[in-house]
């Protein structure tokens, strides 16, 4: 078990929206599939209720915001309710974030895949590289 | 539910080589004329973790006033506490600068009066169930708070038992809760079922897994939580109470010997913690 | 059928596979079958006062449904001064037929979909006005 | 030592290795559920591995993984084809080791 810190990622879980359900299925992809043991899952809406647990992380260890709008309501939750992320990721600097469809809003499409594998990327890149920083 | 922390508790910057420490010291002198409840921490007896003052820490509303950037105050409660706790940094309030210190830490001390009362009135804190800081010994494991209850035996299979006068009330411990995640379903076993140390005794279901629950002594059911059944989350929300499952008229009551200390058991969860809590499950 | 909107709002945790049944739940409501009746809205915006998102929610009918005992979707909407019509947890819909156990949050799986139904039924009959 | 379970890990103060608990399977009776193996994807302690054949069935791979006193999955086997040693003994094994 490295003694490196995890990262904690909180993602957007933005229901009205496709970019809320892309940064919700790469930080899956981050969390379940490729840094299951460095990342941390911090679910948004409890942070934001006011978990203890979530929000004594969030102040101790570093943290990666995945927004899917330009409202960033994962980045200003978490910089209000316990430290700035570490990391501040918005959908929507990504250019094909324009061309996603209505429809991506609950189930991804095949033509988003390959945003979401890209969103994903980033987000290790991150991850590892704040875990190399500490090290 | 909303946490009303009734002390208030103010741990002011002790830094006597900046003006910010200066500063804070003269804020505290003012607060308590102005309000002689509030209870003045100390970053020294905080540092070398003085019980006293870690309990009255936890235990009440947090205000710090951090005399610079450095923030040693505001670290120190974050090493101690995982509750939310407001701060006010002495050096940032740059629209005071050519008042005197005075007048600076008459403002900061109405600051800190309106973060005092403020706290409980917005958005509450935590919505976690309010424990008692005393008869718990706490460890935050990532992003897990464990919660071990003082002066109750623990099994390997963690589940509780507590001695009340010649019967015993078990239930499941915070650990096991929590590595179960949300329970939606108990089935209680009947009173007057007879069980050996280690029997099954009922069960429970939750997203992750249907488990037994495995007896940490032998005897009798006498008594048994039926409003689990209609209410299994008191399970996870209130492990030690509301959350009770039996009791039970012990065979021989020596048999708790058997069983871990609240303190063994401490030890032990923590380390079964790191493996299990935050294990995804993601088949 | 008074032209007040109803609005449902899932927690849609991201740590539980419940989260992603209210999700898939909202997704029936206001997707398919009951489009012109039902709307959904981010939750994490109300929690960040958008002052539009709160003005929408209190001209309507708010259905929450929570993955878990916390309840942040009711919290949240309560905090903002909105009082909640009809509530709804996951787990107690699930233990009314176990059956419905959804697989994980990354795949609900076919029971996880019949059990977002079932909370769809629960909204569809309790809570039509 | 480790408290995951497994080889190293203790039980009630005693080491796992000293404790004859692990679940026995009768290669009669158990057909893998059709491939299903409710079993081995119901233990998250990876007691049990596949083994193929017509039919397939499910072997012990790490007996010592298994939670002592826990026969959940045996609730979950509908040809009744496992089977744990008696808790009392376990038990009395447990005592007498803790007593030397």
């Amino acid at each position: 078990m490295s003694e490196l810190p995890k990262v904690g990622i909180i993602s957007c879980s933005g229901e009205d929206c496709p970019g809320g359900n892309i940064s919700r299925e790469a930080t899956l992809r981050v969390l379940h599939d490729l840094r299951p043991d460095e990342t941390v899952t911090i679910c948004l809406p409890l942070f934001l209720a006011g978990g203890e647990g979530e929000r004594g992380f969030a102040k101790r260890f570093p943290t990666i915001t995945v927004d899917g709008c330009g409202k960033l309501c994962a980045a200003i939750g978490t910089a209000r309710f316990s430290s700035k992320p570490t990391v501040e990721i918005n959908l929507e600097d990504y250019d094909d974030f324009s061309s996603l469809k209505i429809e991506e809003k609950w189930h991804i499409q095949e033509s988003s895949k390959d945003l979401v594998e890209k969103l994903a990327n980033d987000i290790v890149n991150h991850v590892d590289e704040i875990r190399k920083i500490s090290e | 539910m909303l946490i009303i922390l009734s002390t208030k508790y103010v741990l002011p910057c002790a830094g006597y080589d900046r003006p910010g420490g200066k500063v804070s010291r003269l804020v505290v002198e003012h607060l308590q004329s102005l309000d002689d409840s509030i209870t003045i921490g100390s970053i020294g007896a905080l540092s070398s973790e003085r019980p006293g003052e870690i309990k009255d820490l936890r235990s009440s509303k947090v205000v710090c006033i951090d005399g610079c950037s450095v923030k040693c105050a505001s670290k120190l409660v974050e090493k101690h506490s995982a509750r939310d706790f407001e701060s006010i940094e002495v050096s940032v309030l740059t629209d005071m600068q050519d008042s005197t210190d005075d007048e600076k830490a008459r403002t900061i001390a109405d600051m800190v009066l309106q973060l005092l009362a403020a706290t409980s009135t917005t958005v509450p804190k935590t919505i976690d169930t309010e424990h008692s800081e005393i008869d718990y010994m706490t460890e935050m494991i990532d992003k897990f708070i464990l919660r071990i209850k003082k002066g109750l035996f623990y099994s390997d299979n963690d589940f509780w038992a507590q001695k009340e006068g010649g019967l015993v009330r078990i239930g499941i411990s915070d650990l096991l809760q929590q590595m179960v995640s949300d329970v939606f379903f108990v089935d209680l076993a009947d009173i007057g079922t007879h069980v050996e140390f280690g029997d099954e005794l009922g069960a429970f279901e939750s997203t992750k897994i249907a488990m037994e629950i495995i007896t940490p002594l032998s005897g009798t059911v006498v008594e048994k939580n039926s409003i689990l059944e209609d209410s299994p989350e008191f399970v996870n929300e209130d492990p030690y109470g509301k959350g009770w499952l039996y009791v039970i008229r012990p065979d021989d009551i020596s048999e708790l010997d058997l069983l871990k200390s609240a303190n063994e058991y401490f030890a032990y969860g923590i380390e079964k913690a790191k493996h299990e809590l935050g294990k995804k499950v993601s088949e | 059928m008074s032209d007040v909107k109803k609005i449902v709002i899932p927690c849609s945790g991201i740590g539980k596979a419940f989260g992603t049944v209210a999700r898939e739940a909202t997704y029936q409501l206001t997707e398919t079958d009951h489009q012109s009746e039902y709307k959904t809205m981010c939750l994490p915006l109300l929690v960040a006062g958008d002052q539009e998102a709160i003005d929408l929610l209190k001209k309507s009918n708010v259905y929450t449904i929570d993955g878990c005992p916390k309840k942040c979707a009711t919290l949240s909407v309560e905090r903002i001064g909105v009082n909640v019509a009809m509530e709804v947890m996951v787990p107690k819909v699930l233990a009314q037929n176990t059956e419905h156990k959804p697989g994980s949050v990354l795949d609900i799986g076919r029971n996880g979909v019949l059990l977002a139904k079932d909370i769809v039924n629960k909204i569809l009959e309790e809570g039509s006005d | 030592m480790s408290n995951e379970g497994g080889i190293g890990s203790t039980f009630m103060s005693v080491s796992r290795e000293k404790i004859p608990w692990w679940p026995e399977v009768d290669t009669d009776k158990c057909d893998g559920c059709a491939g299903e193996f409710d079993c081995l994807k119901f233990c998250p302690h990876k007691v049990y591995r596949t083994v193929e054949g017509s039919p397939p069935h499910i072997e012990v791979e790490n007996k010592f993984n298994c939670v002592v006193f826990c026969r959940a999955c045996q609730k979950m086997c509908t040809k009744d084809a496992l089977s744990f040693p008696e808790k009392s003994d376990i038990l009395k094994i447990i005592k007498e080791v803790r007593s030397t």
